[in-house]
Formats: C-alpha cells, structure tokens, sequence
C-alpha cells in the first residue's frame, strides 16, 4: 500500500528537505519513493507544504497528495491558522512539534487521528543544533510514531543530505527526539 | 554498476549533462530550470565535468554561445524554461537551420501573462515549429535517459538537428525520485565522442557557417532540415533500441498502457501519462474499458504510431498542457491531422488541462472521461474542453 | 607577370563550387565569391601611370574589393574582372597617377 | 632602387566579388582588420590563419556570404542581428576546449553593436573571452536602407529621422560604445578609422595580440547612406578626423585619465571647420542652411571631446 505524507513547516524550517530525508530513508529500505514541495514561492516564514510517498512498487501518480495518512507539523503556531488535518484518513497519524498536552493539541486538530505523536522538536533543535530548525529532529519523531521507516534509516539518510559534522549533529536530533516522542494510541 | 539515487528532476538533467560531457555549456538561471545550471557548476568546480561554463547574461546569449560553440565543433548542452525558451525562440531557429546538434533540457513551465513559474508545456510546445527535436519525460529516469538519448539522435549524421528534452515544472524538476545514473563507460560507448564532419570552425578549413539563402536556395535549405527530421524518426526508434539494449530501459515514441481492448484511449505527454496510467488501472477495476498513450516524441510527430493507436478505439481523448489561441490543442491538431486521411477514425477529443500548474486529479480525468463516454452516444459536442475550468471565478 | 593573390580560390572555385544545398547551407569553398565577376559594374576604370607612381600602397591599402594586388616590383596591379570603378585609389593617389576613364564597353 | 615593401600584409582574408557597394567603407576595414589580424596571429603563435570570425548580421554579412559563395578565407560564422558577442564567447570557449592557439575575431555594424547587441556585448566584455569586437561604424543601419541608429551622428539625415518642418534630422548625440566598452576596464578600447589605415592597422594588431577582450569602434562611410560619391569614402573619414568630429584615442584598462590620442592637434584648435565635413555629404544638407543646429552639434563634439578629458576649438 502507498503510504502518502503532507508535512507542515514555515519556509526555512526545512519542511521540504524533511520530505526529501524521509524518502531517502525509505529509499535506503529499498522501497519505491517520491518528494516533492507544494510548488510555490517559498519564502522565509510563510506556511510551506511539502510531500512523500512511500511505496512497494514504482509510484507513477504526480498529482499532489489531498488524502494523507500521515500529517507532520514542523511548526505548532501552525495549528491556529492551517487545517493541518484537512483531508486526513481514517487511522491516520498526526505528529507535532509542540510543547503543549496532548489535549491542547487535539483541541486545535479539526480531525481526530487515529494517533498522535508529539515532540519538543524546537526544543531538541535548539539544544543540538543551536537553531529552531525542525526538520531532523521531527524524522525522529516520525520514525518513532509510525515505524514505516527505521531510525537509523533516518540517520544515514540525514547524513547523507548534510555532510561532515553538520550531518552528525542532524542525525543526533533525530535520535533524541526518536526518544524523546510520546505516541497516542486515540 | 549503475548508481541508485534519491534526485530532483532538475538533478537528473545535470547528471545526464555530465555523463555526456559536453565541452561547453552556456546557461542563465530560470525557475524552475535554475538547479541544472546549479549542479553543473558544482560538477566543473569539483572537477567532475571538464567543460566551459559560460554564465551569458540571458537566454539569448546562452542560446547564442552554444551554437558559436557547435558550429566551433564541441557537444555544448544547455537548461532554460519558460520565458527564458521564448526569449531563444529567433536562435532556436537558426541552430536548427544551421544543423547544430545541440541539447536542451526544459523544465516545462507556463508563459506569462500573468506570470506563472509552474508547470504546463506551453514553451516547448511554441517551439514546435523551429526544427528542434522534442522528447516530453514522464518521471526523472526518463529525463536522464531522454538527454543521453537526445545527444545520440542529434548528433547522428543523417539528423544533425538540435533537440530538447522536456519535464514538467516542479512535478518533476523539484520531485525527488529513484534515478538509475547508467555507467560513464556505458554512456561514452553509447554517444561516443561529437567529431562533426559538417559544422565546425577550423583555420586549416576556412569555412563560411550561416550563409544568406536567396530565394533560389533558401527551400532547399529547409527541405533538408525536414528530411533531417524524417531521417529522426528511423534514428531514434535505433537510438531507443540501443539504449534499451546497453541500459535496460525501454523508450517508444508512443508508448501504450492497456490500450489493445479499449474503447477510450487517453493520450497525453510528460508527468501526466504517470498518474493517468493510475487512474486507468482504477477505472479498469471498474469495468471502463478504457487505456493510455503516452507521446514521448512530440517531434518529428509520431504519425504512423498515432494511426496505429487509432485503428484500436472509438474515442482518442487528447489531454494536453498547452493551448494555440483561436484553434485549440496544439497536440490535438497534430493526431488530427495524422488521421485526416484515414478511411476510418474514431472520434478525436480536444482537452485543454493542468494549464499553469493546476494539479490535474482523477476528479479532472473522471470528468474528460465522462464526455468521451458521451460522445460515443451522442457524439461531439464542443471543438474544444477545458477541464478543470474554475468557472465560477470567470 | 603578377598573379593575383586570388589565383589560387579562382581555380578551385571554378572547378568545385557548386549550388549543391550542404547541411546547414554551409559555404565550404574559401573565397568562393571571387567567382563573381564585379568588374562588369564598373562605367568609370582606373588607368595608371606608372611613371607618376611612387609606390605609396595607398591604392593597394584601400581597395574595398581587393582588387589592386602588386606586382613583383610592388607596383600596383589593378584587376579589372573585380574593380568596381569607385575611384577611391585614383582620388587618394598622392601623385595623380591614377585618372578614372570612362570605360567603353 | 630597392623594392619598397607594404606597410600591411599581402595575405587576404577578404575575398573580391563580395556584393558590396563601389566604394564602400566598411569593406576597407573588413579587408584591413582581417590582414592586421592575420599579421597578429603569425607573430603570436607564428600562424597567421589563427583566427575564427563570428560575424552579426548587417551590411557585411549580407554582402559577403551569399550561398553558395563566400568572400571570406578564414573560419567565419554569422548567427543573427544582435548577439556576435555571445556566439564568439562560444566559439572561443569551443576552442579553449579544442585546444586551438588563437584568437577569436567578432564583427558588428553600429546597430547590430551599439542598439541591439549591446546587452552581448557587455556580457562578452564582462566575462573577459578572448574576443576582438570590431564595431563597424557606418552611422546607421544601412542594411535595411539607412534608419538611424544610437550612433547616426545629430543632425543627419536617415529614412527614420528625416528633416521636416518639425525636425532637423537626427536629434539626439551620437552614442560612443567605445567608452560604455571602455567602462567594462577591458585590456584594450580604441577608435579607428579608415581615414588612417595604418593607425586602424596597428590597433587591430595590437588588439588582436592582447590576452582577452578588446573593442574598437571604426569610423567607415556609407556610399548610399551618407549620399557621397563612391571616390569620397576616405575623403571623408579623412574630414571626420581633421574637423574634430572623429577621435582618434586608445583606452587601455579602462583608464579614462590616461587616454592615448592619435592625430589631435597639439593647442587643441582644429583648422577645418565641420562645415566642409558636413557639405561633402548628402545626409548633411538640409543642416548647412540650419547655423543653429550647425551650432548644436559643434557644441555636442565639444562636450564629446571634453568627456575625453580634452577642451577643444572648433573654427
């Protein structure tokens, strides 16, 4: 079965490279991939969409993904202002990046999941990385929340997108958060 | 071995560039094309691609340097899109005319106004008439294969015309996919080296490239440009053979998905042919006899493979990213015409789709399906549809 | 006797050029254009002197054509199959060795 | 008495039996700048056929490659109107590939140079290729029958600025490529023309040995365009120079303050009046009986000359 992904980030918090990371990943388990930005402008800031689907045989739809099974929030104050749900499948899996209770988030989720991963990424990101980008430590996240990719598939695929040091410390925010992530069976 | 990776579109290009290296290149940056001058650079900084890389100050001039650069007797490659093809239009023309091989890749974008850096296949599809060969890929192996391809078919000597290489703006050029990246050896076996015995510019054969053509030459001149373009089809079904023969990788000009019981095909080109295959399968599912063709050689025409395919169905349904104002699709007038003077053919439909990166979703394909549905009962109703029209914001 | 430079493009015009349409309708014979005869636009012709000759090469210099070669002394030649009758060399010539006739055809 | 020998090599790259008008200027600088060229390469690389010619469309691409003829004798190749710059860019990182010793020629007119290839040539410029750009100064695009361009002098006649009741011609200052040229702080920026063979032959040699890009802007009259009779061409260039309105100067670097001059008057006063340069030319005519618009254009020369950092008379 294709499993379709949508995450939700703010240009510069690497939404986008998160879904090239996690096909890559999932390419690294020899699966069939695609990723793709919703193509736009992307500027600093703005609300970014981006895409992965993961797959046992070749993918050859290109449209962009309306029913994902999987939603990913880069950025919490999302929540206030997109519908991060819209379109969600039944036992879909939401993952967020928030410091808020379970309850909090699913008070602002227009759709119920049929799970619910939260993780202080922003948190990890900055204690590691020293900056509030999102993108690996949330893969960790996913890893955890969703086991369609292994984590450690998530760390060769980070270093394999950022060298050298930069690479290591990427792939060490994933492990933490892979950690560090609480899931909800709903 | 061949190397398995992760790539955009835009990255497949620049990978096929390099495997077929070029010695000169000559670029201007162009959303969405900008990531294959991009990776280029990379690889002539690194040392990975010995070539020139000129940065020209436009479309005009990159167009410009790389047929100074062929007629001089080097493979030359370059990238654009969009406004930055229509700014080369006058040179894409002369290369053509002057029977310089050089290779283009296009990441498929619409033509302003208003301005529209997303996908549809207006710009190449406006240059259908300039004597450059056109290749439309469906995913990003296909855009790697179809430059390597692209570089075999130009450079054979009964063609020696330019060619072109086209993907779809963002859905494939920002797309990650799988790409095979074939083996260096394999791909110099393959296109071997440029050596031109026409066109190139040495002192010890002093001779005159891009001559005035009088009236009692100048149809000649041109003759010879379309039997170069007859001469491609024969050279590219050789070409396809032999790559499917060194790579593994099967290209037809026309390629056909479920097709031999069906009452509806669908022909398309580009990315589309990839979702439309999926949602084949699914109405198959349902009973609808209905199958796909995918055109991945816009030029030269593939006539006889459209009048094969229409000898099949009652309803040819063209959906195509582009529109010729005052007439309708420009690949719609193309299988029309293959099939004007068939004693039998089946009804043509004319859909205009996706224009400008609208996202073409089954819902657009369910509703192009319908009216061919219809039309075999109640026959034609409109000379042109546009599908997925927001008609309540006209 | 001089020859002109041009002898040599004169010959091998005359025996390969053909109208033949080339790829790329490319000119493969150097200088081929020496096979048109422009002296037959000529109504004035330059008649030398060669006495009143200084051998100054500004005739030889500013033949648009060329057609004003030089002999073996470096005296100026004038090519008569070539020279369109501007009269640039005779107006130029230093010493009036050049006078502009007109030409009975 | 010893042979005398030429001032210029007796090679020849340009052909006779080009359609080119009796008497044309522009035909003299192909002929000579291909020669000083040659004459270059033999003494660089000690071949004189070193040497490409990307050619843009105009007068003496029309006139000299008509299928199946060519005058030309070295590898030449001519593409459109407006971009020689780019397509000799091409050639020469071509032959940097190919290993090739030499150096690249291009060709434009005025138009082809000064209007729309402008933007070609700046990039060439800018990028430093190996390139000559030779700009044929003829005034106007005669090619398709004399329209003005940036660089039709103020008050000449064209078939686009024609005199009237409300115009005195052309109406606006030459435009000078060479010193926009000159802005790029390439090696080497000159004016030429065929007034002076041998100074135009030795600024072609010495921009043709240069490494990297070189512009020289040369002055060659039109027949037609100017309304002179065909024996005046050089006459008349010979007037341009002696009246002031035709510098003669070399820029090298772009160093503007160090400006080298040929044929200036030392005390800066010309003696000919630009009246008698005016009056050998049909497109002056209606200007001779306009002493306000003669006035007009001595002034605009002055200011010319002043940009070149010299205060000049003019009689």
């Amino acid at each position: 079965m294709m499993i379709e992904v949508r995450f939700h980030g703010r240009g510069g918090q690497g939404a986008v490279t998160a879904a090239n990371i996690l096909a890559e990943a999932a390419f690294l388990e020899g699966k069939y991939v695609q990723a793709f930005p919703f193509f736009g402008v992307e500027r600093r800031g703005a609300p970014v969409t981006a895409f992965t689907r993961i797959d046992e045989k070749p993918i050859r739809i290109k449209t962009q993904i309306y029913e994902p099974d999987i939603v990913v929030v880069l950025d919490p104050s999302l929540l206030e202002t997109v519908d991060v749900t819209a379109g969600l499948k039944e036992g879909g899996i939401v993952i967020v990046n928030t410091e808020k209770s379970k309850e909090e988030v699913l008070e602002k989720l227009k759709k119920k999941p049929a799970k619910l991963a939260l993780v202080d990424a922003t948190g990890i990101a900055l204690e590691i990385l020293g900056l509030p980008i999102t993108n690996t430590s949330i893969l960790g996240a996913f890893a955890k929340a969703t086991g369609i990719v292994k984590i450690e598939s998530v760390e060769t695929a980070i270093k394999e997108t950022f060298s050298g040091e930069l690479g290591e410390k990427n792939a060490k925010a994933a492990r933490e958060a892979f950690e560090k992530t609480v899931v909800y069976e709903l | 071995m061949p190397m398995k990776k992760v790539m955009k579109g835009n990255e497949a290009a620049a990978w096929a560039a390099k495997l077929a290296k070029p010695k000169v290149i000559a670029a201007f940056p162009i959303t969405p094309s900008t990531l294959v001058p991009e990776k280029i650079s990379e690889f002539v900084a690194n040392g990975e691609l010995d070539a020139e890389f000129i940065k020209v100050e436009s479309e005009h001039s990159a167009i410009s340097a790389c047929v100074g650069a062929s007629a001089a007797g080097v493979r030359t490659f370059t990238a654009t899109a969009s406004q930055g093809l229509a700014l080369m239009h006058e040179i894409l023309f002369i290369a053509a005319g002057m029977r310089l091989p050089i290779v283009m890749a296009i990441g498929n974008r619409a033509l302003s106004a208003p301005i529209n850096i997303w996908n549809d296949w207006q710009d190449t599809i406006s240059e259908r008439d300039t004597g450059w060969i056109q290749f439309y890929a469906e995913n990003n192996q296909e855009a790697l294969d179809l430059i390597l391809i692209a570089f075999k078919v130009a450079e054979d000597e009964r063609v020696l015309l330019p060619a072109m290489t086209g993907f779809d703006a963002f859905i494939l050029t920002h797309t990650v996919e799988p790409v095979e990246i074939p083996d260096q050896e394999l791909v110099d076996e393959f296109l071997g080296e440029y050596k031109p015995k026409h066109a190139y510019l040495d002192p010890k054969r002093p001779i005159t490239q891009g001559t005035l053509g009088f009236p009692a030459h100048y149809m000649e001149a041109r003759y010879k440009v379309w039997e170069a373009m007859e001469n491609a089809r024969e050279v590219i079904k050789e070409a396809f053979e032999e790559f499917e023969k060194k790579f593994g990788r099967k290209y037809q000009m026309v390629e056909e998905y479920k097709t031999d019981d069906a009452e509806i095909i669908m022909i398309t080109m580009g990315s589309l042919a990839g979702t439309l295959k999926e949602f084949v399968d699914k109405k198959r599912e349902e009973g609808v006899k209905i199958g796909a063709a995918k055109i991945t050689v816009y030029r030269p025409f593939p006539i006889e493979e459209i009048r094969a395919l229409a000898k099949k169905a009652k309803v040819l349904a063209i959906l195509e990213k582009d529109v010729s104002f005052g007439s309708g699709g420009a690949v719609f007038a193309d299988v029309a015409r293959s099939l004007i003077n068939e004693k039998e053919k089946p009804i043509i439909l004319d859909f205009i789709i996706g224009l400008g990166g609208r996202d073409v979703t089954f819902e657009q394909l369910e509703e192009a399906l319908g009216i061919a549905e219809k039309a075999i009962k109640e026959g034609v109703e409109e000379d042109v549809y546009w599908i997925g029209l927001r008609k309540e914001i006209l | 006797m001089a020859e002109s430079p041009f002898k040599a493009d004169i010959e091998r015009a005359q025996k390969e050029l053909t109208e033949k349409m080339t790829p790329g309708a490319i000119a493969y014979i150097p200088g081929s254009s020496v096979i048109n005869k422009t002296g037959s636009w000529r109504v004035f012709k330059p008649e030398f002197n060669k006495d009143k000759c200084v051998r100054c090469f500004l005739c030889y210099t500013y033949c648009p054509e060329p057609a004003i070669y030089l002999d073996e002394e470096n005296y100026p030649v004038f090519d008569y199959d070539y020279c369109k009758g501007c009269g640039i060399c005779a107006n130029e010539c230093p010493t009036k060795a050049i006078t502009m006739v007109r030409e009975v055809k | 008495m010893a042979v005398r020998k030429p001032p210029i090599t007796t090679r020849e790259y340009w052909a006779p039996g080009h359609a080119a008008c009796a008497g044309c200027g522009c035909a003299i600088i192909m002929r000579l700048a291909t020669k000083a060229f040659s004459e270059a390469m033999e003494e660089k690389y000690g071949d004189p056929d070193a040497f490409a010619i990307a050619h843009a469309t105009g007068c003496m691409e029309v006139v000299s490659a008509v299928f199946p003829y060519t005058a030309w004798k070295a590898p030449w190749i001519h593409v459109a109107f407006e971009n020689a710059a780019a397509v000799a860019s091409g050639v020469e990182a071509a032959w940097k590939k190919l290993g090739y010793k030499g150096k690249i020629l291009a060709f434009g007119g005025d138009g082809g140079t000064a209007d729309i290839g402008l933007q070609a040539l700046s990039g060439m410029l800018e990028r430093r290729h190996n390139v000559v750009y030779i700009m044929y100064d003829n005034e106007a695009y005669m090619n398709t029958g004399i329209q003005r361009s940036s660089s039709t002098p103020y008050g000449a006649w064209t078939t686009t600025s024609p005199p009237g009741k409300y115009s005195i011609g052309e109406d606006k200052p030459k435009k000078w490529v060479a010193l926009i040229a000159a802005a790029h702080q390439i090696p080497y920026v000159a004016t030429a023309s065929i007034a002076d063979p041998y100074d135009l032959y030795r600024k072609v040699k010495k921009a043709a040995k240069i490494d990297g890009p070189a512009f020289l802007q040369i002055h060659g009259p039109c027949v037609p365009g100017w309304r002179i009779p065909p024996e005046k061409t050089v006459e008349v260039a010979k007037l341009a120079i002696e009246t002031g309105v035709w510098p003669l100067f070399e820029i090298e670097n772009g160093d503007i303050r160090n400006i080298k001059f040929q044929r200036f008057p030392k005390d800066g006063k010309f003696k000919k009046p630009i009246e008698e340069y005016l009056k050998l030319q049909g497109r002056f005519k209606h200007l001779l009986k306009n002493p306000e618009a003669i006035q007009e254009l001595k002034e605009q020369i002055k200011e010319m000359w002043r940009v070149l950092g010299k205060e000049v008379e003019l009689p």
